[in-house]
C-alpha cells in the first residue's frame, strides 16, 4: 500500500487529463470535424488561401518572364529560394521524427501531437518542394533531373546533391504520407462509424478502406507502423543531412563544411518542433483540447527546442573554431565577414533567435508558460530562417576573387513568394483540421489507464515513463 | 564592409587596401534595389512577350524531342538562284581592309560569313596592326549594325530618294561653280585618305575659292605642332619601342588611346619577357595625372598634373644638359632657369642619369594633350640623346593633320567666317562637330544659319540636326577608299557587303562637286592608284594590295629632321606653373577608353565595356584623387557642379586613387543628346566645358557638391586584393634572388584526389596569361564579345551584378591610395581539369570532353540551377536571367557568329576557349587527314586581339608547344591551385623592373 | 460539409442504416490497381514510341515546289550526287543547289515542261525556288556533312536510298540517340575512300562490321562522343 | 441466399472482457474468430493464438529491390550507356552513388510495409457482413467484439450463441453473409 502510493507519486502528470473514457475521447475529437464551422475558421481560411493564389501568381510571373525577376546575380546564384526550399523541409522534419523516433523510444507522450505534427510534415514538404522546382531557369524541362529514357540518350548526374535532394525529399515526402495515411485509417473508421449523413459516410468510408477493427488487422497493422517508424527515423536524419550536402560538397569557404550534416539535421528537428508548438497552441485554445494536449505534452517540446536549439549554438561556436583553427585564409575571411560583414544583421538575428532566446527555457515557469512559449516558438523559426540565408548569401557573396563580391538583395517578387508559401501551408493546415482528426483517437485510447486489459501490473507506469 | 585590418595577414608582400566605398551599403542602392524594373537604362531588353514566350517552350519541347504530336512547323531553304563566286555556305571567308580610326589606318582583316561581315580582326601584314587590334577597331563592326542609322536621305527633315539628293546637289553644284565656290566650305575630319587628297586638290582647280577646314576633337595636331617647332617641318613621330632600353612617357598613355597604341603596346612587350628574354629588359617611366593604364604598367610612376608635366620636361632637360648632355645652344639657355624645381629631385636625376646612360635606345614620349611646346622639346632631348633614326623615327604628316593645327584650315577659321557670314554653303564629312566642338564656338547655332548645309553622317545625330541636307554615310565596311596609318603606310579600305541603305561614302559625295558625276567610290580609288603606281602590270599590283591590305613600297621613307634650338627655346618662354588648390583644379579632359571622343556612344559592346582602370560601365565621371575627394567632401556617385570659366557641367565623382591631387579628368563622348537608343543620354558632356582655347586641359576649374547623387555601375565592386594570392608579383631583383617566388606564394601541400584521375591522351588544350604585359586594355573582352554572340544587358543589369562578358578583367590597387599601384588580371573560365562546376550538376550539362579536356557547357541541356556559378571559386559562369537576344532587330542579327549559339534564357553560359574555333581547326585536320593540328592554329579570339600577345594557347601535352614553354617557365602559376581543381589556364607572375637608385 | 450539431450524450445517434458499400466494391481495390498497371503500360509505350522522332520525324515527305524527281535524276539518270550538292565534301551544309544548276541542262532538256516553270521563273526574276526542309537537326547541334562524308559516311547512311525515291522522305530519326549509335560504333557505316560514298547500293565485301574495324584503324578515326562535339 | 450465416457477434465492454473472451474462444477450440477493437488491446494477439506477423519478410524484400536497383540504376547511366567524365571522378563513383541507393531502399521498403500490410488485411474491403450489426459502429468508438465465423468446423448456431453468452457476451447478433 506504502509502496502503491510512492510508485504513485513517482508517477509524471498523466497524459490525459481529467476523467476520460474511450467514448469522451471520440466524442472530444470528432466534435471539432462534425461541429458546424466556426465563422473563424472561415476568416482565416480566407486569408490562407489569398495568399496561396498570390504565390500562385508569382510562380506564374517568375516562369512567363525569366529568374531575373528575383534579385539574383552573378556570384549570389542562389538566394531567398533555396533558403526557403531549406527553411521548410527543416520545419519539416518535426511531424516525422515525433512520430517515428519517439515512438520507437516509446514515449507514448507523443499520441496526442503526432497526427497534427505528421500533418504539417507533410504541408511543409509540400511548401518547400516549391522552390527547387521553381528556381531552376527552364522549368520546362526541369523533368530531365528525372531518369525517363529519351531520345538524347542522356541520363542525370547522380554525382550532384541537388539529384540527391529530389531523391530525398519525394521519397521523404511520399513516406510520410503513407505513415500519416496509415495512422489516419482507423481514425477516418471512427468518423464513418458517426458520421450522419450519408455523403460524409461515403467519403470517410472510401478512405477508411473498410476498416472493422479488427484484431488479426491490428496484428499486422502495429508491426507495419512499427516498421515504418523504424524506416522513416534514418530516413528524417537523412534527408536534412543530403540537403546539407547541397553546400558540404561545394568548395565554396562557408558552405565546404564537414560539421553541417548533424548541425542541419538538429536545427531541423529545433524549427520544426518550434513550428509544432505554435500550431498546436493556437489549436488547443481554439478547439478545446487542453485535456489531450496537456502541458506536459507542451513542456516536453520545450525541452527538445532548448537541446537542439543549444546543439546548433554549438555547431555555430565550432565553426568559427574550426575556421580559426584551419589556418585557412579564405574561411577565415567568411567567417569574420558573417559576424561583421554586410550581412552582420542577418547573422546577429540569427544567433539571438537561435541560441539566446531559447535558453530562457532553462527556467521552468517559462517552460511552461503558453504566451512565452508561442513568442519563443515564432521567434526562433525567424531565426532558423535566417540561419539559412546566412549561410547562403553570406558565403557567395564573399568568396575566393574579391573582384566578383557583390551584394544581394530580393525583389518584391521573392518576398511575396514566401508569403506565399505560407499561405499555401496554413490553408492546407486549416482544410486538415476542418477534415480530419487532428489527435490520434485509436492511439490516445490506447495510452488510457483503462485500455490497459491487466491492471494488476505496472506495466502502465512503467510504458508511461 | 569586412573588417579584416592589412596589419592582420602576413600573406604578401604589399599591403593591399580596401575598395573605397561598398555601393551596396548606399542608400540609394537600396532603394534602386527595392523597384523591380529601377529606372536608368532600359533601352536593352523589354520584358518577354507571349509570342517569345510561346517560342520558347517551343524551343524547349524540341530540345526535349517531344515535338512530336503535332507535325514540326515547315521550313524552307532558299538556295541562290544564281551562286555567288568563292562562297561556300557554312564556310566563312576572309578579307583585307582597313579601318580608318580618327583619320589614321589600322589593318584589318575582316571574316565574313555568306556575306555579312561578323568579326574584325588585325591584319598581320599592317604595321600598325601586326595581327591585333584595339577595342575601338574590333567594336567598330558592331557600328555597322547599328539599328539607329540613317537610312535615307533627309532635306529639311523630310525623308527623300537618293536620286532627289542628287538632283538638288548638282544644281547647287553648278551654282557654286559660277562663283568659283565662293562661300563654300568644307568640315571634315581627319583624313589621310590619298583620294581624298586628290580630289580635294581637283576641288581646289573646279571651285577654287572653295576652302576646307579639319576638325578632330582629339588628335595629333600639337605633335605637329611641336614637330614645326623643333623641325620646321610637318612631321609625326612614331616610335620603336622595342629598340628602347628606357621609356619616359609624359602624360602619355600610349597602349591605351593615343595613335599607335597596338604597335606601341606590341613593341614594349617584346621587352617584356614575352618572347625572348623572361625577365623585363626595359624601364618605362611615366609622368600622368590620371591613372593610365600606361602609368599602371609603368616601373615609376610620378602623380604630376598635365599643367605641371611642361615644368617637368623643362627640369629633366636641364637635368640633362648639366649633366652633360650637349643641346643647342639657345635651348641650353632656355633651359637655365628650370635646374631648380619643385619635382622629386632624386627621380628627375636617376631618370635623367639613366636616359644618358641609355643614348640611343631610349624614348621621350608626349601625350596629344600636351601643348606644342613640350613636344618640341621632347623632340629636341630625343635628337639629343641620339634616339632620333633609331627609336624614333619622323613620318611626313598628312595635310589633314597639318590643316588641324593651322588656325586658317582648322575649326576656328571656319568659325570666324561663319560669324561674319562669309559661308553660303557648308559641307561637313563625318565627325560630329555640332556635338564635339568646343563649347565657346557654339558651332551648332552657327551652322544652323548657314544658308545651304550638307551633312554626311551615319546618324541623325547633333550636327545632322543642325543642317539642312543630311546623306547617309557609308560604314567603312561598306564602302571604297584608302587610308594610311601613322608612319604613311598606305591601305586600300574595300567593302565586305553592299552598303545597307542607300548611303554615301565621302568620296562619292565629293566627287559631285569635282566633276558632278556620282561615281563609284570603287573608280575614284582604282583610278587613283591607277594615276599613283602607273599602269604597269597595275592589275596584278592592285590584286595584291587588296588582298594584303597593305600597299607596299609606298610608304614615304622616314624624315630627316635638323633641330631649330632657336624656335625651340622660344617656344620655352618663361612661363609660371599654375598652383593648383581647391579653388584651383586643374580641369583635364580625357579621351575615353570606350566611347572615345563620342563616336562610339551607340556601341552597346563599348558603352557597357568596363572602363580599363575605373571598371565604371555605361557612364562617364569626374574622376579626383581620393585625397581631393576627401577635401572636396564628396564620394562616389555624388553629383558636383564644376564651374570652369563661365560654364558649369553637373556630374557624379569617381574618386580614383593614383590620381594627381586637384585634378579633375572628365572623359570626353558621353552625354550625347541625339546618338541613338544606346548612347542617347549616357554620362555626362563634357565637351560643354571644353575650350578652344585650351581644349585638354586647364586650371582655373571650380567644384562645388549639389547634394544630389547619380547611381554609377561598375563591373568590379572591391578593388582590394585582401592579401591573396591571386595577381602575384615581383621585382626583377626579387625574382633574381627567389625564381620560384610566384610557386611559393600559392605554395600548398602534395595534392591528392581520393580517386585515380582520367589520364587525358591526344591534344589537350591549354592556356597562359603573362601577367607581366596585360595592360588590362579590355580589347579582348570585346572580341570574345563579337564573337560568341555575347549579349549587351544594360546599366541596371550591370548594377543588379548581371553582366555577362565571358572574360572579366579584375582590376586591384596596391599600395597606398595617393601612390596607388594596380594590376591587372584577365579572369575567364580557367578550364580546370578537376572542375568543380561538373558534379554539382543535376543533369549533367557541364561535362568535360576526352579530346581536349575541356569543360563544355552544353547550353542546351541546362535547365538553369546556377548551382555550377555557385560551385565555381573563379566566378566565371554567366546566367542568363533574361532571354537579352530576344528583340534583336533583323539589322542586329546579322552581326551574329553562325558558329556558335544563341544562349536562351535561363541556361548558363561562359568560356569555351572558343570552341568553335577548336572544333574548325579539327575538321580541318580530319578533312586534311593530319594526325594532329599544329601548334599555333587555333587563336582563340582573345588571343588573338590581343595588342600585347599576352594570352597564348596549345597544346599542353606538347612539350614544344608555345604554351607549354611558358608553362614550363617558373614564374608560372595557378590560380587557387591548393582546391586541386587543376585549371588548364595558368598566370605569368608579373615582374617590374624597378630603377635600383629609386628603389 | 454538413453542418450538423453533434448528438447530445445518450441521445441515440441517426446514422445510415444497411450497408454503406454494395458487395461489389470489394472488387474495386484489385480492379483499380490491374487498370492502373494496364494505363501505366499504355501510357509508357504511347510515350516511349509516339513522341519519339522515329515516329514524329521518320517519313516526313513534304511537297516540294516543284516536282523534282530523285529516282529520276540521282536513281535512272545516274547523276551523281555532288552534281548538285556540291559542298557537301567543303562545308558542313550539303548544300541545296542554285537554279543556276538545274538551268544547266533544263534550258535544253524539256526547255517548255510545265513543272519546271518555277525553276524557269527563279532563274529569270533570280529569286530563290523556296525547296521544303525535310532533314531538321536543331541549331544547337553542329553537324557537318564534309567531316562525314570525307571520312567514308555513304550518304545512304544517314538519307537512305534517296535515289530510288520520287520525292524525298526523312528514313531516319536523326535524334541525339541515334547519332551516338553511329559515333560509338562507326565500323558498319564506313567505307573505303576509293569506293564513293555516294553509291547508294554499296556492300562491303565481307562482313561489314569486321571490314569496317580495319578502316577505323586504317583512317584512325574516332567520332566524339563529347558534348563538344556538336554543341557549342 | 438470406439463410446463409457468416458467423455471429458478441459485444463486450472493457479491454479485459474481450482479452478473456479471445482467450476462452480460444480454449474452446475456435480458430475461425475474430476480436474488434478500437485500439490494439495489448495481449489480445496471444490469447488469439495469432502466428508472427509477415509484413517484415515483405519489408526486407521492398528494401533489398530499392537498394540493389537504385545502386544498379546509377551504375548503368553513368557508366555504361553514357559514360561522361564529370569533374575528374571516376565513372563509376560509387561514394557519390549512396545518397540515392539509401534513399530508394527506403522508399521501397516503405511501399513493402504499407502496402504489403493492406494486402495481407485483404483492404481496402469495403462491404462485410459485419458492418450490418446495429451497434457494430462503437467498435471503432468504446466497445469490442468477438465474431465467430460459420466456416470455424466447431460452429453451430445454437451452440456459440450460448457459448458467447456463457462468456459474458451482449446483444448478440448472427450475421447473414
Amino acid at each position: 500500500m506504502s509502496q502503491e502510493s510512492a510508485v504513485s507519486a513517482l508517477e509524471p502528470a498523466p497524459l490525459v487529463e481529467g476523467p476520460q473514457d474511450f467514448n469522451t475521447i471520440t466524442e472530444k475529437v470528432c466534435s471539432i470535424v462534425e461541429a458546424p464551422t466556426p465563422l473563424a475558421w472561415y476568416v482565416f481560411f480566407a486569408i490562407a488561401s489569398g495568399c496561396a493564389s498570390m504565390l500562385l501568381f508569382m510562380l506564374g510571373y517568375l516562369v512567363w518572364t525569366g529568374i531575373g525577376v528575383w534579385g539574383l546575380n552573378n556570384p549570389i546564384g542562389w538566394g531567398w529560394d533555396i533558403t526557403n526550399f531549406v527553411f521548410w523541409i527543416g520545419i519539416g522534419h518535426a511531424g516525422t521524427l515525433i512520430s517515428a523516433i519517439l515512438f520507437l523510444f516509446r514515449q507514448k507522450w507523443r499520441t496526442s501531437i503526432n497526427r497534427a505534427a505528421e500533418a504539417m510534415t507533410l504541408f511543409a514538404v509540400a511548401c518547400a518542394l516549391i522552390f527547387p522546382g521553381f528556381h531552376v531557369g527552364r522549368i520546362w524541362v526541369a523533368y530531365w533531373m528525372a531518369p525517363i529514357p529519351n531520345q538524347m540518350g542522356m541520363w542525370p548526374n547522380f554525382r550532384s546533391p541537388l539529384l540527391w535532394d529530389v531523391f530525398a525529399v519525394s521519397t521523404y515526402g511520399t513516406v510520410s504520407l503513407l505513415f500519416w495515411y496509415v495512422g489516419l485509417v482507423p481514425d477516418v473508421a471512427t468518423l464513418r462509424d458517426r458520421a450522419t449523413s450519408r455523403i460524409r459516410a461515403m467519403v470517410y468510408g472510401a478512405l477508411a478502406l473498410g476498416w472493422r477493427g479488427s484484431n488479426r488487422h491490428w496484428h499486422n497493422y502495429e508491426k507495419a507502423y512499427m516498421l515504418l517508424a523504424g524506416l522513416s527515423t534514418p530516413l528524417v536524419l537523412s534527408v536534412h543531412t543530403i540537403v546539407s550536402f547541397d553546400f558540404a560538397v561545394s568548395v565554396i569557404p562557408g558552405w565546404h563544411t564537414t560539421i553541417f550534416p548533424p548541425y542541419f539535421v538538429a536545427g531541423a528537428i529545433f524549427s520544426g518542433f518550434a513550428m509544432v508548438l505554435t500550431l498546436l497552441v493556437l489549436c488547443r485554445q481554439f478547439f478545446g483540447l487542453k485535456e489531450l494536449i496537456t502541458m506536459r505534452h507542451l513542456e516536453n517540446m520545450n525541452k527538445i527546442m532548448l537541446a537542439t536549439g543549444s546543439m546548433v549554438g554549438y555547431a555555430y561556436a565550432m565553426e568559427f573554431f574550426i575556421a580559426w583553427y584551419s589556418a585557412n585564409p579564405y574561411e577565415k575571411f567568411v567567417f569574420i565577414n558573417r559576424a561583421f560583414g554586410d550581412y552582420s544583421w542577418a547573422y546577429w538575428t540569427m544567433v539571438t533567435c537561435n541560441v539566446i532566446i531559447p535558453q530562457l527555457f532553462w527556467f521552468r515557469s517559462l517552460r511552461t508558460s503558453i504566451p512565452v512559449m508561442f513568442v519563443i516558438s515564432i521567434l526562433i523559426n525567424v531565426g532558423m530562417w535566417f540561419e539559412r540565408f546566412v549561410i547562403i548569401a553570406t558565403s557567395l557573396h564573399r568568396d575566393f576573387l574579391p573582384s566578383s563580391w557583390a551584394y544581394y538583395t530580393p525583389t518584391w517578387v521573392e518576398m511575396c513568394t514566401f508569403i506565399g508559401s505560407f499561405g499555401l501551408f496554413f490553408m492546407l493546415f486549416l482544410l486538415f483540421v476542418r477534415f480530419l482528426p487532428m489527435v490520434a483517437i485509436a492511439e490516445v485510447k490506447g495510452v488510457l489507464p483503462t485500455a490497459n486489459p491487466h491492471p494488476d501490473h505496472r506495466e502502465l507506469h512503467a510504458e508511461a515513463h | 564592409m569586412s573588417p579584416v585590418n592589412k596589419s592582420e595577414h602576413g600573406l604578401s608582400r604589399r599591403n593591399y587596401w580596401r575598395s573605397l566605398e561598398q555601393l551596396e551599403n548606399s542608400p540609394e542602392f537600396q532603394r534602386w534595389a527595392q523597384a523591380e524594373f529601377p529606372e536608368g537604362l532600359s533601352e536593352v531588353i523589354s520584358p518577354v512577350t507571349r509570342r517569345s514566350f510561346l517560342s520558347l517552350m517551343g524551343a524547349s519541347m524540341a530540345l526535349a524531342g517531344l515535338s512530336g504530336c503535332i507535325r514540326r512547323p515547315e521550313e524552307h531553304i532558299l538556295p541562290y538562284s544564281k551562286a555567288p563566286e568563292d562562297i561556300i555556305p557554312g564556310i566563312p571567308n576572309f578579307y583585307a581592309t582597313a579601318y580608318p580610326h580618327s583619320g589614321f589606318g589600322v589593318g584589318v582583316v575582316v571574316e565574313s560569313h555568306e556575306g555579312r561581315p561578323t568579326k574584325i580582326e588585325g591584319n598581320p601584314q599592317h604595321p600598325f596592326s601586326l595581327g591585333a587590334t584595339d577595342v575601338f577597331t574590333q567594336a567598330s563592326v558592331l557600328n555597322l549594325y547599328d539599328p539607329d542609322r540613317l537610312t535615307s536621305y533627309v532635306s529639311g527633315g523630310q525623308a527623300i530618294t537618293r536620286s532627289a539628293f542628287v538632283d538638288q546637289l548638282r544644281s547647287k553644284v553648278s551654282e557654286l561653280k559660277t562663283r568659283q565656290g565662293a562661300g563654300l566650305r568644307f568640315l571634315s575630319g581627319l583624313s589621310t585618305s590619298p583620294t581624298l587628297e586628290a580630289l580635294s586638290a581637283q576641288l581646289s582647280q573646279s571651285l577654287p575659292q572653295a576652302v576646307w577646314h579639319t576638325y578632330e576633337p582629339v588628335s595629333l595636331e600639337n605633335a605637329v605642332a611641336g614637330g614645326h617647332l623643333a623641325f620646321g617641318q610637318a612631321v609625326i613621330p612614331t616610335y620603336q619601342l622595342d629598340k628602347a632600353d628606357v621609356i619616359l612617357a609624359l602624360d602619355c598613355d600610349f597602349m591605351g588611346t593615343e595613335p599607335g597604341s597596338v604597335l606601341y603596346g606590341r613593341q614594349w612587350s617584346r621587352r617584356r619577357g614575352n618572347d625572348g628574354a623572361s625577365t623585363p629588359t626595359n624601364r618605362l617611366y611615366a609622368v600622368e595625372g590620371i591613372f593610365s593604364i600606361t602609368g599602371a604598367m609603368a616601373d615609376h610612376r610620378l602623380r604630376l598634373p598635365s599643367s605641371h608635366v611642361d615644368g617637368f620636361i623643362r627640369a629633366l632637360g636641364a637635368q640633362l644638359s648639366s649633366q652633360g648632355l650637349s643641346l643647342p645652344s639657345e635651348l641650353q639657355m632656355a633651359l637655365e632657369p628650370h635646374r631648380t624645381h619643385p619635382f622629386d629631385a632624386r627621380w628627375v636625376s636617376a631618370l635623367s642619369a639613366e636616359l644618358l646612360a641609355a643614348r640611343g635606345k631610349s624614348v621621350i614620349m608626349v601625350g596629344s594633350a600636351q601643348p606644342a611646346s613640350v613636344h618640341a622639346l621632347a623632340h629636341a632631348l630625343n635628337a639629343s640623346l641620339e634616339n632620333v633614326g633609331q627609336s624614333v623615327q619622323y613620318s611626313p604628316a598628312p595635310i589633314g593633320v597639318a590643316s588641324v593645327a593651322n588656325p586658317d584650315t582648322g575649326l576656328t577659321g571656319l568659325v570666324a567666317a561663319l560669324r561674319q557670314n562669309q559661308v553660303e554653303t557648308l559641307v561637313i564629312l563625318g565627325g560630329n562637330p555640332g556635338y564635339d566642338a568646343p563649347a565657346d564656338l557654339e558651332l551648332a547655332t552657327l551652322i544652323k544659319n548657314v544658308p545651304t548645309s550638307i551633312r554626311l553622317g551615319s546618324h541623325q545625330d547633333e550636327t545632322a540636326l543642325a543642317c539642312k541636307l543630311v546623306v547617309p554615310q557609308s560604314h567603312y565596311l561598306e564602302m571604297w577608299s584608302d587610308v594610311r596609318a601613322l608612319d604613311g603606310t598606305a591601305s586600300i579600305v574595300q567593302p565586305l557587303i553592299e552598303p545597307l541603305y542607300d548611303s554615301m561614302s565621302e568620296l562619292e559625295l565629293l566627287s559631285h562637286f569635282v566633276d558632278g558625276a556620282s561615281n563609284r567610290g570603287y573608280e575614284l580609288v582604282r583610278a587613283q592608284w591607277q594615276t599613283a603606281l602607273g599602269t604597269l602590270d597595275f592589275e596584278k599590283r592592285w590584286r595584291r594590295m587588296l588582298h594584303e591590305g597593305v600597299i607596299a613600297d609606298v610608304a614615304a621613307p622616314p624624315v630627316q629632321v635638323v633641330l631649330n634650338g632657336a624656335s625651340i627655346g622660344a617656344g620655352l618662354a618663361q612661363k609660371e606653373m599654375p598652383q593648383l588648390s581647391l579653388q584651383n583644379l586643374e580641369l583635364r579632359f580625357v579621351t575615353d577608353a570606350r566611347v572615345f571622343d563620342g563616336r562610339f556612344a551607340n556601341n552597346g559592346w563599348l558603352q557597357e565595356l568596363p572602363d580599363p582602370m575605373t571598371k565604371l560601365t555605361w557612364d562617364n565621371a569626374a574622376l579626383i584623387s581620393p585625397r581631393t575627394a576627401r577635401e572636396l567632401a564628396v564620394k562616389r556617385g555624388d553629383m558636383v557642379s564644376l564651374k570652369y570659366r563661365d560654364r558649369t557641367l553637373e556630374m557624379p565623382v569617381w574618386p580614383m586613387p593614383g590620381m594627381a591631387d586637384y585634378v579633375v579628368a572628365v572623359s570626353l563622348g558621353y552625354g550625347r543628346t541625339h546618338s541613338g537608343r544606346i548612347g542617347t543620354g549616357t554620362g555626362f558632356n563634357a565637351y560643354l566645358l571644353r575650350d578652344s582655347s585650351a581644349p585638354y586641359f586647364d586650371a582655373g576649374l571650380v567644384s562645388t557638391r549639389t547634394g544630389g547623387t547619380h547611381l554609377l555601375a561598375t563591373s568590379q565592386e572591391h578593388g582590394s586584393m585582401e592579401n591573396r594570392p591571386l595577381v602575384l608579383e615581383a621585382t626583377v631583383d626579387e625574382y633574381q634572388k627567389n625564381p620560384r617566388f610566384a610557386q611559393e606564394a600559392v605554395e600548398h601541400p602534395p595534392l591528392r584526389s581520393v580517386f585515380t584521375e582520367h589520364e587525358y591522351v591526344g591534344q589537350q588544350w591549354g592556356m597562359t596569361i603573362n601577367l607581366n604585359v596585360c595592360t588590362g586594355c579590355s580589347t579582348c573582352v570585346v572580341a570574345c564579345q563579337a564573337e560568341n554572340n555575347i549579349p549587351v544587358v544594360g546599366k541596371e543589369r550591370v548594377l543588379r551584378g548581371r553582366e555577362m562578358h565571358w572574360i572579366r578583367i579584375d582590376r586591384y590597387f596596391a599600395g597606398d591610395e595617393e601612390t596607388a599601384e594596380a594590376v591587372q588580371q584577365p579572369m575567364m573560365c580557367q578550364q580546370c581539369q578537376n572542375a568543380p562546376c561538373e558534379p554539382v550538376c543535376p543533369v549533367a550539362a557541364t561535362v568535360h570532353s576526352r579530346d581536349g579536356g575541356l569543360n563544355d557547357m552544353v547550353y542546351n541541356r541546362c535547365i538553369g540551377t546556377r548551382y555550377c556559378s555557385n560551385n565555381c571559386p573563379f566566378k566565371v559562369r554567366r546566367f542568363n536571367f533574361f532571354n537579352y537576344h530576344e528583340d534583336f532587330t533583323e539589322i542586329e542579327k546579322m552581326q551574329q557568329n553562325p558558329d556558335v549559339t544563341v544562349r536562351m534564357r535561363g541556361v548558363m553560359e561562359k568560356c569555351t576557349y572558343c570552341l568553335q574555333r577548336i572544333n574548325s581547326a579539327r575538321r580541318q585536320m580530319k578533312l586534311s587527314g593530319a594526325a594532329r593540328i599544329p601548334d599555333g592554329t587555333i587563336t582563340p579570339a582573345c588571343a588573338q586581339a590581343c595588342p600585347v600577345d599576352a594570352i597564348v594557347f596549345g597544346d599542353v601535352n606538347d612539350p614544344e608547344s608555345r604554351v607549354s614553354r611558358l608553362k614550363a617557365r617558373d614564374m608560372n602559376y595557378a590560380l587557387l591551385a591548393e582546391l586541386n581543381v587543376k585549371p588548364r589556364t595558368s598566370y605569368l607572375a608579373r615582374l617590374r623592373n624597378p630603377n635600383p637608385e629609386l628603389g | 460539409m454538413d453542418n450538423q450539431r453533434p448528438p447530445m450524450e445518450g441521445e441515440p445517434r441517426r446514422r445510415p442504416t444497411g450497408y454503406l458499400f454494395p458487395a461489389w466494391t470489394n472488387k474495386i481495390a484489385t480492379a483499380a490497381l490491374t487498370g492502373i498497371l494496364v494505363m501505366g503500360g499504355v501510357v509508357t509505350f504511347v510515350v516511349w514510341y509516339y513522341f519519339s522522332p522515329k515516329h514524329t520525324d521518320v517519313g516526313y515527305q513534304p511537297v516540294q515546289p516543284v516536282p523534282y524527281s530523285h529516282k529520276l535524276h540521282a536513281g535512272d539518270l545516274g547523276i551523281d550526287c555532288r552534281y548538285c550538292h556540291t559542298n557537301v565534301e567543303k562545308s558542313a551544309h550539303a548544300t541545296v543547289p542554285p537554279t543556276q544548276t538545274c538551268m544547266n541542262c533544263h534550258v535544253t532538256i524539256k526547255k517548255d515542261s510545265a513543272a519546271l516553270l518555277p525553276v524557269r521563273e527563279s532563274f529569270a526574276k533570280n529569286i530563290p525556288v523556296e525547296w521544303v526542309k525535310v532533314h531538321k537537326i536543331p541549331d544547337f547541334a553542329y553537324f557537318d556533312h564534309s567531316r562525314h562524308v570525307v571520312r567514308g559516311v555513304g550518304c545512304v547512311e544517314c538519307h537512305g536510298r534517296v535515289d530510288q525515291m520520287e520525292v524525298v522522305r526523312q528514313v531516319q530519326p536523326l535524334s541525339m540517340s541515334w547519332c551516338l549509335d553511329c559515333h560509338r560504333d562507326p565500323a558498319p557505316h564506313l567505307r573505303p575512300k576509293e569506293e564513293s560514298v555516294t553509291q547508294m547500293d554499296w556492300k562491303a565485301p565481307s562482313d561489314a562490321a569486321s571490314f569496317g574495324q580495319d578502316l577505323v584503324q586504317k583512317y584512325n578515326i574516332h567520332p566524339p562522343t563529347d558534348c563538344s562535339g556538336c554543341h557549342r | 441466399m438470406a439463410d446463409k450465416i457468416f458467423g455471429i457477434l458478441a459485444e463486450f465492454k472493457t479491454p479485459a472482457s474481450i482479452l478473456d473472451a479471445a482467450g476462452r474462444a480460444y480454449a474452446e477450440g475456435f480458430r475461425q474468430f475474430d476480436c474488434h477493437t478500437p485500439f490494439p488491446v495489448h495481449g489480445l494477439d496471444r490469447a488469439m493464438g495469432l502466428a508472427a506477423s509477415k509484413v517484415p519478410w515483405l519489408v526486407l524484400g521492398g528494401g533489398l529491390t530499392g537498394g540493389s536497383c537504385g545502386l544498379l540504376l546509377q551504375w548503368w547511366t553513368s557508366a555504361v550507356s553514357y559514360p561522361l567524365i564529370i569533374g575528374g571522378k571516376p565513372l563509376f563513383s560509387y561514394q557519390a552513388f549512396v545518397p540515392v541507393t539509401f534513399e530508394l531502399t527506403i522508399l521501397l521498403a516503405s511501399f513493402g510495409a504499407v502496402f504489403g500490410m493492406f494486402a495481407l488485411n485483404r483492404l481496402p474491403m469495403f462491404y462485410h457482413p459485419i458492418f450490418r450489426a446495429p451497434t457494430f459502429h462503437r467498435a471503432t468508438d468504446d466497445r469490442f467484439f468477438l465474431s465467430i465465423e460459420a466456416k470455424d468446423p466447431r460452429f453451430d448456431v445454437a451452440r456459440t450463441r450460448q457459448f458467447l453468452e456463457a462468456i459474458g457476451g451482449e446483444n448478440i447478433t448472427v450475421l447473414e453473409a
